[in-house]
């Protein structure tokens, strides 16, 4: 049964213990990689790892099997110290099959390790490939440790006890690595087995021949002569914040967040949304979420579903409506009606990569012009943005608090990136979240018609009246309203008053949202990396790095993308040099220069994926080179 | 539906806004206005618990001039509004009004949508065969050959029948009346508020301004007779002064033909009874067209089902008696959690 | 249409692109790809001539496995794309190749639109009742209770039914095939070229990821012969293992029935024969559904008019004719002008 | 006959030689001002007056007779010096009944002449406008000079012979008016009496009736006592270029250049558009251009308008849409595909007042964040300005020009105001402009798949190849496309690449542009006042008043609003403040500073209404003040 010929085997490998790994699950998409990659970070966060994930699949739903274009991959970074990434360059790679191979080789760092499935490198699978020769057979690997297993033919034998159809055993190749990789890093295969028994509960057969491959693939690497070829890897608990914790997507806690803002408003929650990469998770979560009293309405298309939560909003619920970039710009003109006729509704923008359909399935911030910018007529509203999977739960309960505070629609940012990473999250109390219930008008005070335009005096927000209440009838519209009646006025001096006030109450809200903080590093000094949204991560590593060796560097991460907090102008004028990265070609650095004229030094980046640490602590160093002495 | 029954008994007047109606004198538009303030009293509806939606035309400011909660959207979207606020709130009656353009032109989707989930809307499409609001280009029901400001040498364009529409879109109930009609408009109005689901009526809208009489043939007061068909549920469909003439099938044809009782034999046997729950004769009925044929008035076809919100409301209602007292909290730790120490 | 009809032969493989295709395995689509790469060829097509447009969905990446011009426009608007297309080359070949959701959902307005202005496209929407590449959501055709990721307990939501709602917009070429189906849908495909305007063409398309089988009642080879009825103008509609069973007209309930030829005293005279002329005739076909009726495949509805780029460029024509020689100078120069001596 | 009773008689009027005048004529919907207004322009026109005029009319269709809601009212600025703007503040105010007084007194200057119809002054009237007590009695009209006719009975009068009914006959009232106003100001009736003739052909007696009744009004100024009452004024001729004049809104103007254009470039006209106010009459007008060859599209909504233009575009002919701020929103997502597809297409947006459906009859420019950065995605494109009716004929053939050698869409900003707006325009000679023909791929080059992203080295633009043609079959769309291949990429660095690309064709064209010129005034100095648009006239005229008062201060005017012309920079830097004007809330502004960290003071007016010249000239004032020492 040894299939093992390990090519690094010349070179010594020992038991290590390490502060971080990064692995890489690649495959075809029918391998099942999102699965054993999100398998293994269950097991990782169980024992106590910080770890950040990368799930970076195809565009197609399930490409020919073989193909270059139809590998999954799965990324995650574990350790015993803070992750705030997927990791720049994988230490492991784990390669299904000759595409997966020849997709994935290039990520790898130098020295890496690569374990390989023999078994799937048939000579048409290498040709789907585009390998002229067999890269296992050539100095291809030279620069990497290299494992060779047939996993195939071991899976088979693995789970021949269970009389499945080859196809049908081969499916379970997965677990058979994933029990490998559990027992290289040292994790509990417990947590799977049950994960496997309940998911299967209903095919027991197919539940046992996953299980007796998990266990083969943990097996194998107790048993055989691996102690040779392989070395196994110690990666500590991190120190985390005492308390529960749990793996999360930020799809998930966007869809929890949402329906933690209803509660905390006191309102039914109507969620009208079309399906789109990489925003329809939510739109998935939240119908089945039908035990909360959560409304989701699956539109005709994007127009109509703001259209429904704006209706809703009017009838005194809280709309919300999701999309990506294409989608959003379909929204553009119903979100100047939410917009005039000042009702509360949260837009989620879970951008990915354009222009036009673009790169459905690659993360990038470009939409942040479009978000502040992007509409006929003078139309503002405020902006938010999330920088992980945690933080959506915080920020879309406060773009519920802001939206219903001050009857405005709020735009949330987040991304591809963001929605489909996973990490381990700190659940919260929501007890301890103070509730904001919105308040109705009760009754109509003064002569005359109802005037559904009464403003609160400290926010500017309007009054908001239910229909079904008697004596608050009352039409709204897309025409300019009277300032002072509420109803449709083409004055002059109104329309100007309206366009202040409209401002000024978006404006105002800086006076409602926390100062802006420094994330990392000191309020002034030679350097400020300025960011935004979930280029968190990188940019904190980097800081944080580039702290430990000495520079002079600090971290401000931006929430508020409009109204900027109070503070920030004089925060970042406190630094010499700004410097901004971005996922996109320099949006937010517009906005710092039309706010504040401040000049900024970008750091742009469109090329589908994250930000690699390295990039970002190497623009800091050029920055701060001139200055270091 | 929780209709506050109240001892006073509102009249027109209670539905009427402060707001001074702003179309052009002559419109077709007040008739329709007045026959709704009219109507809706009698229907004992209540104002509060009535909402008008509409999209951006002439016809849609019909909400500023009711007195009732109102919303006049963007162009085209009504009915998605509409279908929004009806999920907030099944509660609250709700109309649709919206014209040939908003409701077949910009918001064709919408309508479909709409009408295959069967939203219980009462939907008002005051068609006028014109863009009035933008001063008169033709529409999508604008007979071909239509002059206007955008095709100024005759329409090219086929127009589409919104009741054709409608039925092929899963209509549920299809009406159609006229706005100078003050004694049919209401019978259809008070049918499509009591039609639980999506009540689509066509009415025929004259703009004086930009398409005058363009419904004149079978509208004006001479033709009305022998050009008008008003169906009725389980009655023969019988039409012209003495009402002497009937509509019957031609089998081989698989068409309707006009027959004269008592003429060549034919008989009130050999007119047929109107079904309106038979989308295919409604069909037929649509399809008819002047001068061959009468113009046929009346509820179409209406076969009830449940609505969309009822649906919703149910699946809703069902899931929580399955697993009340949903929790949060709960549901965020039901995953595969670990506890750090401190 | 000019076609350059060439020496050379041309063949399946000239119309495939050199771009690997990427559906999924056993994906519906691959059949209908092969079967158009085979047809086309045969009905003398050249692909410089041809344009294949597209919206979004699986289906919609269908231009660029073919070797013809082709775009993948947005979602919902190939409809528009290509009649904007048309207008700009009326020679050209347009097909649009669209889904259930980019054609039905985000694109109805616009199918709606094209049908009714009876632009000459030939159009393909691949039924699947899902939303195939943004991974499985029901769709509006998908039938009530599909469980989907958006619909986990089951939709609520009256599907739309693709052929119905063509006719209800005015379409003068409706059909319906399958994708399976390799000597059916050439047939079909064949006729959809030859009339001059819009036609649309519903194949039933097997989504094998998200929606396996879910046409299997009917496409299942036992149940083929009973359940599926391939209409032929002029023909009996007759169906069965021996052509046994067919359709007669309900006078009374004017409906559809089925009838067994030789039994209970039916004839084959008894038996409809399909007229596609007649868009009555093709509602009821279109309404038949199984498992008390058979499905109806092939041309149910096919009665041409002059296409709207035909009236286009004719209304153009004549004017020119009328004023030969248009100048913008002069055109600029003919309103009141004053001379501004120097 | 003659009921007058000047109530201004006891002050002493004088004949009087005048630079410029200002009329307002302001009556009911149904009083037909606006035909009243233009014809009055026909003939100051062919005087040789220059002239700017406002139409300024309800956004109701027919507003129920006799309400202020229903006032239309059209005012003209003429004289013998330039004229660039309809006025600040009428000198004459012609006001055909109580509501029409009502709206309109407020602008008359202080001293001004009202002439008012004492028979449209009944109770019903004067309660419809809201007049508690006849403001010809009060001291309402005290400030003024005042003339009072019975306009109504004078016209029945004049027109009984023709045996029309009252309501037919009083229809002349208008032309009675225009009648005494052309006597006023020494204007000829012929031009207007063959533009009636010819205009009534088919109705005689309806021609004679206005005939007689503008004759009557002529009449009445030169037989009456009047010549105690009214002054005439004298307006000589301007002094401007030679050459063959006529009146054009910047409807005709856009229609036309949009045919010249394509003619330029030797393409078919394909317009797809969406009825909306006040874009329609560009429809309207190209519709009624068949003989040209040009082909209009009515779509269902705006996004089919554009899909059908952009289809027309990648069939070989020239697509062209056209709207105004919620239509554009609509485009939004294709305007997307355009860009990354690289297609030509121009876009007209003729702005009006937003948000939303907002004031659709004022005018507006606060759609310049939508055209600039409106987008999901980085997607750039060119954004022009007009900033006349004349001067839309150049622009639109500018705009055709780039979008054809750049292959890209291209945004045209007009208003409301320019589309309605008429002056005098000398004609251009068409032949006299550059053709600039559009070249296609005529056969393959290269082995393999012919790749339609080849480009041209100068401009990157790519090529362009018409379906129709052998060996050039290709596939484009939404996706991203390899910069090597044309077909679809999802690299990362290739994405990358191609997003430069498109940024880098964008910027290129300010290579391609004129460099910015000073409109008025010096290269440098204390204060550049810069705008865009239709804020032209008022700028200029404040800019040259201030000028001649001694002030350093000059006028910038932006055409090319994306890219900014190369010299841009340079040239605001030499100023020592540089104001902003617009009608927005300070678009021009963030582009501004965003591009050049240009600190500027922005001056704002969103009132529906053009700027005043007086309003631009005080803030020169208070701007230069601190300086002028
Ligand atoms: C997005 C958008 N596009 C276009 C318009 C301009 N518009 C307003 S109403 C209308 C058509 C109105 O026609 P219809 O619905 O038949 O109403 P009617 O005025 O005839 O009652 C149009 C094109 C708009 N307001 N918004
Ligand atoms: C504006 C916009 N909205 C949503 C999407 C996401 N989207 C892409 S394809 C699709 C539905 C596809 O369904 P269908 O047309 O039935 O095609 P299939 O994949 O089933 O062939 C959706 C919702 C998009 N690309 N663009
Ligand atoms: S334009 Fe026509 S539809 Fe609109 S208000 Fe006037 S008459 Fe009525
Ligand atoms: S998801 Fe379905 S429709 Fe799409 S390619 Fe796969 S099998 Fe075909
Ligand atoms: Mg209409
Ligand atoms: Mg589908």
């Amino acid at each position: 049964m040894n299939e093992m010929s390990p090519k690094g085997a010349q070179k010594h490998l020992d038991f290590e213990k390490l502060e971080s790994v990064v692995i890489r699950f690649a495959g075809d998409s029918g391998d099942g990689m999102q699965l054993t990659g999100s398998q293994f970070t269950s097991s990782t966060a169980l024992a106590g790892s910080d770890l950040a994930t990368f799930p970076d699949f195809p565009a197609e739903i399930r490409a020919p099997v073989g193909t270059t274009f139809g590998v999954s991959a799965f990324q995650i970074n574990f350790g015993s110290t803070r992750i705030l990434t997927a990791g720049d360059d994988p230490d492991v790679l784990v390669a299904m099959n000759p595409a997966a191979l020849m997709v994935s080789l290039g990520y790898l760092r130098e020295g890496g390790l690569v374990v390989v499935d023999t078994g799937a490198f048939s000579k048409r699978n290498l040709q789907k490939a585009g390998y002229e020769d067999n890269p296992l057979e050539d100095d291809t690997l030279a620069k990497f440790q290299v494992i060779e297993l047939d996993i195939s033919s071991m899976t088979l034998e693995a789970v021949k006890e269970f009389g499945l159809s080859k196809k049908d055993a081969l499916r379970s190749k997965n677990m058979w690595t994933l029990g490998l990789m559990l027992w290289m890093f040292g994790r509990e295969r417990k947590p799977i087995i049950e994960w496997l028994k309940s998911k299967f509960a209903k095919k027991p057969e197919i539940a046992n021949a996953n299980i007796a491959a998990l266990n083969a693939g943990h097996a194998f690497g107790e048993t055989s002569e691996m102690s040779s070829g392989i070395k196994r890897y110690q990666i500590g608990p991190a120190k985390t914040e005492p308390g529960l914790y749990r793996t999360v997507t930020g799809s998930e806690t966007m869809a929890w967040g949402l329906v933690a803002g209803a509660k905390l408003a006191d309102l039914k929650l109507v969620f009208g949304s079309y399906p789109i990469t990489p925003a329809s998770p939510i739109l998935h979560l939240l119908s089945n979420l039908k035990e909360f009293g959560v409304i989701t309405f699956q539109a005709e298309d994007e127009i109509a579903a703001i259209c429904s939560a704006i209706g809703a909003s009017f009838g005194g619920a809280l709309g919300v409506t999701s999309s990506s970039g294409p989608g959003i710009a379909l929204k553009t003109e119903a979100i100047g009606l939410a917009i005039t006729t000042e009702l509360p509704l949260v837009i989620i923008n879970s951008q990915r990569g354009g222009p036009s359909t673009g790169l459905p399935t690659k993360t990038e911030q470009s939409d942040l012009y479009q978000a502040v910018y992007g509409r006929n007529g003078e139309a503002p509203l405020p902006v938010l943005s999330t920088c992980s999977p945690g933080d959506c739960f915080f920020v879309a309960i406060e773009a519920v608090r802001l939206a219903v505070k001050y009857m405005t629609p709020v735009m949330l940012l987040t991304d591809g990136y963001i929605a489909n990473a996973a990490e381990p999250w700190k659940l919260p109390e929501i007890d301890k979240i103070k509730p904001f219930p919105a308040s109705f008008a009760k009754e109509k005070t003064g002569d005359g018609d109802f005037n559904p335009f009464q403003r609160d005096p400290a926010t500017l927000a309007r009054i908001w009246a239910k229909p079904g209440t008697p004596g608050l009838e009352h039409r709204i519209g897309g025409l300019e309203k009277s300032f002072e009646t509420g109803h449709i006025s083409y004055d002059d001096d109104n329309h100007q008053k309206m366009t202040e006030v409209r401002a000024a109450k978006i404006q105002g809200i800086e006076n409602d949202i926390p100062e802006q903080k420094v994330a990392l590093g000191n309020g002034k000094g030679e350097l400020a990396v300025v960011g935004w949204g979930s280029t968190f991560g990188p940019i904190d590593q980097a800081v944080s790095r580039m702290r430990a060796k000495g520079f002079d560097v600090s971290h401000i991460h931006i929430r508020y993308l409009n109204p900027f907090p109070k503070n920030l102008e004089k925060l970042l004028k406190g630094y010499k040099k700004v410097m901004v990265p971005e996922m996109n070609m320099g949006q937010l650095s517009t906005l710092l220069k039309d706010r504040f004229l401040l000049e900024v030094i970008p750091l742009n980046k469109v090329s589908g994926q994250p930000f690699k640490i390295r990039d970002i602590m190497s623009a800091i160093q050029k920055n701060l080179k001139g200055r270091s002495s | 539906m929780t209709e506050h029954v109240s001892p006073e008994k509102l009249t027109a007047k209670d539905f009427a806004s402060d707001q001074e109606v702003r179309w052009c004198p002559g419109c077709g538009d007040y008739a329709i206005l007045k026959c709704l303030q009219r109507t809706l009293p009698e229907l004992g509806t209540r104002p509060e618990n009535t909402v008008f939606v509409s999209g951006i035309g002439c016809s849609s400011r019909f909400p500023y001039y009711m007195a009732t909660y109102g919303f006049h959207t963007i162009h085209g979207r009504a009915p998605s509004v509409a279908t929004g606020l009806k999920l907030a709130n099944p509660d609250l009656d709700i109309w649709v009004v919206t014209g040939d353009g908003d409701g077949l032109s910009i918001g064709g989707n919408h309508m479909l949508h709409t009408l295959r989930r069967n939203v219980d809307l009462n939907i008002l499409l005051f068609n006028n065969e014109i863009y009035g609001l933008t001063k008169g280009q033709y529409s999508p029901t604008s007979h071909l050959g239509t002059r206007s400001p955008s095709s100024p040498f005759g329409s090219i364009e086929r127009p589409v029948s919104p009741c054709s529409f409608a039925l092929g879109s899963g209509a549920r109930f299809v009406a159609r009346t006229i706005d100078t009609d003050q004694k049919h408009m209401p019978t259809v109005f008070k049918r499509a508020k009591e039609h639980k689901g999506a009540s689509f009526v066509e009415i025929f809208q004259n703009c004086i301004v930009f398409n005058d009489a363009v419904f004149g043939e079978f509208t004006n007061r001479e033709a009305a007779a022998d050009l008008q068909l008003h169906a009725v549920h389980g009655e023969p469909l019988l039409f012209g002064k003495e009402r002497e003439k009937g509509l019957t099938l031609n089998r081989d044809k698989l068409a309707l033909e006009v027959i004269t009782v008592g003429q060549g034999g034919k008989t009130i046997d050999d007119v047929l009874v109107h079904d309106e729950t038979n989308p295919i004769l409604a069909q037929m009925l649509v399809n008819m067209a002047p001068p061959d044929f009468p113009v046929v008035l009346g509820v179409l076809f209406c076969q009830p089902a449940e609505s969309f919100e009822t649906s919703v409301t149910k699946q809703i209602a069902a899931i929580i008696k399955k697993k009340p007292g949903a929790s949060l909290d709960r549901l965020m730790r039901q995953g595969r959690t670990w506890e750090v120490k401190a």
